[in-house]
C-alpha cells in the first residue's frame, strides 16, 4: 500500500465523522454514556469495598497471656502466630499500653492525676495481648480455637456477630459490584456495538459502490476503521474527565460535609481508580470502535 | 476481450431466468450496442460481467480472466481493468463530483499529483468543469450521468460498461457523450454500451446485440435497432 | 392550469439562477413538453410547480391555487390533485410495487375496495401486472419507472407532472407510454412532460416550452424539438 | 379520518417494525437495556433506603421518669410528646415489662426461677419508660434536650454516636441515590432518543416522498407513532420481566445464603417496588416511543 493511500485512508475517515456527523455524535454519546455509567459505579464500589476492608480491619481478636508469662514466651507466641495465613496485622500491646490506653480514655481530663495516683502499679498489669487482624473473617471461628489452644494463652476475645455481619454484607457486596459491573460492561457493549451496526448499515450501498469500482476490502475498510478508533477514542476520554469531576467534587462535598464519614473512612484516591478506569475505557472505546468497524463492515463487504 | 458461454441467471426466487442461454464472444477493442425492450435482462449482463453476481450456470472470461476460476480476492485487481457507469448512477452521495471521480484513481492507487491533472481534465471532457464541487443531489440528473461516466473514464480501463449512458442526457450531450465513447474506443478500450437510444444505434453502424426476454435474438455486426413487431 | 409570472430561483449557495424569470401559462386540458439540454432548469421547474420549493421571486398559480397565499397545511390537499413522475423515481424502497401505486389511493382516503381494483388494472396498463408483488430494488429501470407513472396515474389526477418518464425505456414501451399520456389528456388531465426524446416530440405535435440555462428560449404550439447550435 | 386510514396506519406501523427489523431491535434493545439498569438500581437504592429506615428505627430514645410519678403524669407526658412533629412511634414500657425482658435476656434458661424469687417485687420498678423513634435523626439533640427538660423526666438515654453515623450515611445514599437515578435517566432519555433519531434520519427520503404525493403530516406520521408505541411498550415491558426474575433469584439466593443479612433486614417485595417501576418504564418506554417519533418525524416532514 502506498503511504499516500494510507494518509487518504486517514484524512477520509477523519471526514467521514463529519460527514456523517449525526451518526457520529450517536455514537460518541453513546460510548460516552455508557463508560460514565460504568466508570461511576466502578468509583462506587471500590469505595464500598475499601469500606469494608476499613471494616474488617476494625474487627480484631486479643490473645491475653497465662499470668506471670515470660517476655520469651510471648514472643514465641507471636512468631507461632505470625506463621499462618489468616493473619493480616499483628500487633503487641505490652501491659502499660494498655493501662495507658485505658486511662486515657477513663479518665479524660484527669488523666495525668489518674496515672500519678497508680504510679508504678499498673492494674491491668496481666493484660498484654496481641491484637490481630484477618485477611478473611469467614475463618474467624476456626482461628479463634487454634488461637485458644496455644499454650501460654490464657484467652481469646472477640466479637463474632460484628465480624459475621460484616463478613455477609461484603460477600453480598461483592458478588452484587460483580453482577453490576458484569451488566454494565455487557450493556455498554451491546449498545456500542448497536450504534456502530447501524451507522454502517446505513452506509451498505456507499461500501457496494466502492467494491464494485475496483476497491479491496482493505481500501473499503480503512477509513471506517479509523473512523472507528477515533470515535471511541473521543468517546472513552470525556468519561474519563467526567468522571474525574464528578468524583473529585462528590468526595469533597462528602468529606466536607458529613465529619461521621471523613474521620472513619478515607476514599480511594482517583489516581488508584483511574489505573483500571483508563485501561477498561480505552479497551471498550477504541476496542469496540476498532472491532465494531471491522466486523460490521465485513457484513457489508462481500460484493 | 468478453466470452459468455451458455450463461444462465435467474435471481433469487425469480420464476424466469433472466438471461437465458447467452452466448457472446466479443474482440478487445470492439464497440458492441446491447439494445432490447424493459426488463429483458440487459442490466443483468452488466451485473454478471462486473461479477456483482454469479451466473446460476455456465462460463464468463472477461479481460483473460475465468470467473469460475476467479478467487474473491482477486475480484478488485479485475474490476480495476473495468470501467462503468451504471443505470442509477451509483454515485457516492457524501463526496463531491471531484472525489467521486478521483476515487476511481485513489482506488489504483493513481499518485496524488496525477489525481490533482487527471480529474479536471476528465471532467471538462464531459462538460461538468464548474461543477467539481458540488454534492450528486445539487447536480441535474443528466450531470450526474456525466459523473458517473467520468468516473468510469478516468482511468482509461481496458473494458468500458456503460449502462444507459444517455438516458437522462439531450440529444446534443447525448451525441457528445457518443463521440467520447468512440474516441475512447479507437484509443484502444473495449466499448460495451446498454442503450434505448433508437437514433444513435441507427446512425453509429457498430455491432449490435438485440435481448428479448433474457435471450439473444439478434447479433449483428452494422447493425441498427430492432423494433418489435 | 399553471400560471408562472416572472418566476425566478436560486439554489442556496448556487452563483447563476436555476431559473431566470420564467413565464408560462398553461390552459386547463394541454399536453406541454418541457425540453432543453442537460442542467437547463426543468426539473427545477417541476419542482416548483410541486411546492417541493419557494421561488426566489416571482408569482405561481397551479389549479387556481395562489403559492403565495398557499398555508402549509393545505399543500397536501394541492399536491393530492397533481400526479407526479419523478426524474430518479422515487419509489418507496421497502413496500411492494403494489404498494407503492396503492399509496398514493390510501393519501387521498380511497375506500380498499377501490384500491383493490383500480391498482392492478393500473398496473396492467403499464405492463407490470405480473411484478406487483416485487420491491423496486428487483425491477429494472424501465420497470421502476413505469411504477412511479402508475402511481402518478392511478388517481386520476386533475395536471399531471412526469419528469423524463420514458428516459429508462425502449421506443416501443416508451410510445406506448406517451399514446396513455395522450389518452388520459383526452380525459382531461393537464399533462406536462419533460423529455429528450426528439423522436417523440417532433412526431406529436404538441406545444413544446424551451428551456436554455433557466431562460425560456421557445414556447410555440405544435412546436419541435429545438437542437443547439 | 377514515376508519379504513386509521386501520391502514396501524397496520403499516406494525409492519414497518419488521421492514426495519435491524432499527427496531436496536431500539427494542436500547430501551431494554437503559430500563433494565434503571429497574435494577431502583431496587438496590430503594432497598437500600429501606434498611436505611430499619436502621433509624433502632436507635430508640428512651424516656424515664422521676421516681414515685404517677401513672397519670405518666400519660400527661406521653402526650405532649406525641404532638411532637419529630416522633415516629412511641411505646410504652411498663416498669414489669422492662423487667421482664432484663430478665428474659439476663437469665434465660433460670427465668421462670428468677421470676419466681422476684414475686411481686420488680427490683426495676422505676423503669417505665416511653420508648421513642424519631422521623428524622437529624434533629436528635434538639428532641432529647426538650425531653429531658419536660418536668417530671428523670434521664433521657440515647446513643448519640450511632444516630449521628446512621444520619449521614442516609444522607449521603439519599444523596446518591438521587445521582444516580438523575444519571440513569438522563442516560436512558438520551440513548433512546439517540436510536430514534438515527432510525426516523434513515427513513428522510421514504417521508419526504409522501409528503410529495400528497400525504398530509398525520397520514405520514401515524406509523411511526405506533411504531414507536410499540416499540416502547415491547422495550419496557422486556426489562420489567427481568428485573422481576434478577430481583426475585437475587433475594431468595441472598435471604438463604446470609441469615445474618435476613435476620435483620427485610428486603422491600416486589410489588411495591413495581408500583414505581412499572408507571416510570412505561412512561420512559412508550412516552420517548411516542414522544421520539413525533419530534423526530416533525423535523423531515417540512417537505
Ligand atoms: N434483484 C432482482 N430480483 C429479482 N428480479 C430481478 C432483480 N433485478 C431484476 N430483476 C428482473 O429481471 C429482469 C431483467 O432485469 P434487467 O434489470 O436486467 O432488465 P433491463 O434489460 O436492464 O431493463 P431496463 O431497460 O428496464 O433497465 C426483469 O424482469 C426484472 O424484473
Ligand atoms: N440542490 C441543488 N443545489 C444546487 N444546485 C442545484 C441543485 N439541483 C440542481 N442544481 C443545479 O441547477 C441547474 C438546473 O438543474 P435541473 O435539475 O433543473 O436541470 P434539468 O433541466 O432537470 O437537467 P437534466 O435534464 O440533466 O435533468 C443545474 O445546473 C444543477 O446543477
Ligand atoms: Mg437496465
Ligand atoms: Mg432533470
Amino acid at each position: 500500500m502506498r503511504i499516500s493511500s494510507f494518509l487518504y485512508s486517514i484524512r477520509q475517515g477523519l471526514k467521514n465523522i463529519r460527514r456523517n456527523l449525526l451518526f457520529s455524535l450517536a455514537s460518541i454519546g453513546t460510548i460516552v454514556s455508557c463508560l460514565f455509567l460504568f466508570g461511576i459505579f466502578y468509583c462506587i464500589i471500590v469505595n464500598f469495598k475499601s469500606a469494608m476492608t476499613d471494616l474488617k480491619n476494625t474487627v480484631t481478636i486479643s490473645v491475653f497471656f497465662d499470668e506471670g508469662i515470660s517476655d520469651e514466651n510471648i514472643n514465641l507466641i507471636g512468631e507461632q502466630i505470625r506463621l499462618r495465613s489468616e493473619v493480616n496485622t499483628m500487633d503487641f500491646i505490652s501491659a502499660d499500653e494498655a493501662w495507658e490506653d485505658y486511662a486515657k480514655k477513663r479518665y479524660k481530663d484527669n488523666y495525668d492525676a489518674a496515672m500519678a495516683s497508680f504510679a508504678g502499679d499498673n492494674p491491668l498489669k496481666n493484660s498484654a495481648s496481641y491484637e490481630i487482624t484477618m485477611n478473611d473473617l469467614s475463618n474467624q471461628a476456626e482461628f479463634v480455637n487454634y488461637l485458644s489452644s496455644l499454650d501460654g494463652v490464657r484467652k481469646v476475645s472477640t466479637s463474632e456477630v460484628t465480624a459475621d455481619g460484616i463478613q455477609a454484607l461484603s460477600s453480598v457486596v461483592g458478588y452484587a459490584s460483580i453482577g453490576i459491573i458484569a451488566i454494565l460492561l455487557f450493556v455498554s457493549i451491546f449498545l456500542i456495538s448497536n450504534t456502530i451496526t447501524i451507522g454502517i448499515t446505513v452506509r451498505k450501498e456507499e461500501i457496494a459502490i466502492m467494491k464494485l469500482i475496483g476497491a479491496t476490502n482493505f481500501f473499503v475498510r480503512a477509513p471506517f476503521i479509523v473512523e472507528g478508533v477515533v470515535i471511541g477514542l473521543v468517546g472513552s476520554l470525556i468519561p474519563l474527565g467526567l468522571v474525574w469531576l464528578v468524583y473529585d467534587r462528590v468526595v469533597s462535598y462528602v468529606v466536607g460535609r458529613f465529619n461521621v464519614i471523613s474521620n472513619n473512612f478515607a476514599f480511594v484516591s482517583i489516581g488508584e481508580m483511574f489505573k483500571v478506569l483508563i485501561p477498561i475505557s480505552a479497551a471498550i472505546g477504541i476496542g469496540l470502535g476498532l472491532i465494531g468497524s471491522i466486523l460490521t463492515t465485513r457484513k457489508h463487504l462481500k460484493v | 476481450m468478453i466470452v459468455l458461454d451458455h450463461v444462465k441467471y435467474k435471481y433469487p426466487g425469480g420464476k424466469k431466468y433472466a438471461l437465458n442461454d447467452i452466448n457472446i464472444d466479443i474482440k478487445p477493442g470492439e464497440f458492441v450496442f446491447i439494445v432490447g425492450s424493459s426488463g429483458s435482462g440487459k442490466t443483468s449482463l452488466i451485473k454478471l460481467l462486473l461479477k456483482e453476481m454469479e451466473p446460476t450456470s455456465g462460463h464468463l472470461k472477461v479481460a483473460g480472466v475465468d470467473y469460475n476460476k476467479l478467487k474473491r480476492k482477486n475480484i478488485p485487481k479485475l474490476r480495476r481493468r473495468i470501467g462503468v457507469v451504471f443505470q442509477n448512477f451509483r454515485l457516492l452521495k457524501d463526496r463531491t463530483v471531484y472525489e467521486n471521480v478521483a476515487f476511481a484513481q485513489r482506488v489504483v492507487e493513481t499518485p496524488s499529483r496525477f489525481i490533482r491533472r487527471q480529474v479536471p481534465a476528465m471532467l471538462t471532457l464531459v462538460g461538468l468543469a464548474d461543477k467539481y464541487k458540488s454534492y450528486p443531489k445539487q447536480l441535474s440528473g443528466g450531470e450526474q450521468q456525466r459523473v458517473a461516466l467520468a468516473r468510469a473514464l478516468v482511468n482509461k480501463p481496458e473494458l468500458l460498461l456503460a449502462d444507459e449512458p444517455t438516458g437522462n442526457l439531450d440529444p446534443k450531450n447525448s451525441w457528445e457523450i457518443m463521440r467520447l465513447l468512440e474516441d475512447i474506443n479507437r484509443k484502444g478500450t473495449t466499448v460495451v454500451v446498454v442503450t434505448h437510444n433508437k437514433e444513435i444505434v441507427n446512425m453509429m453502424q457498430k455491432r449490435v446485440i438485440t435481448l428479448k426476454k433474457g435471450e439473444i435474438i439478434s447479433d449483428e455486426q452494422k447493425g441498427g435497432y430492432i423494433d418489435e413487431d
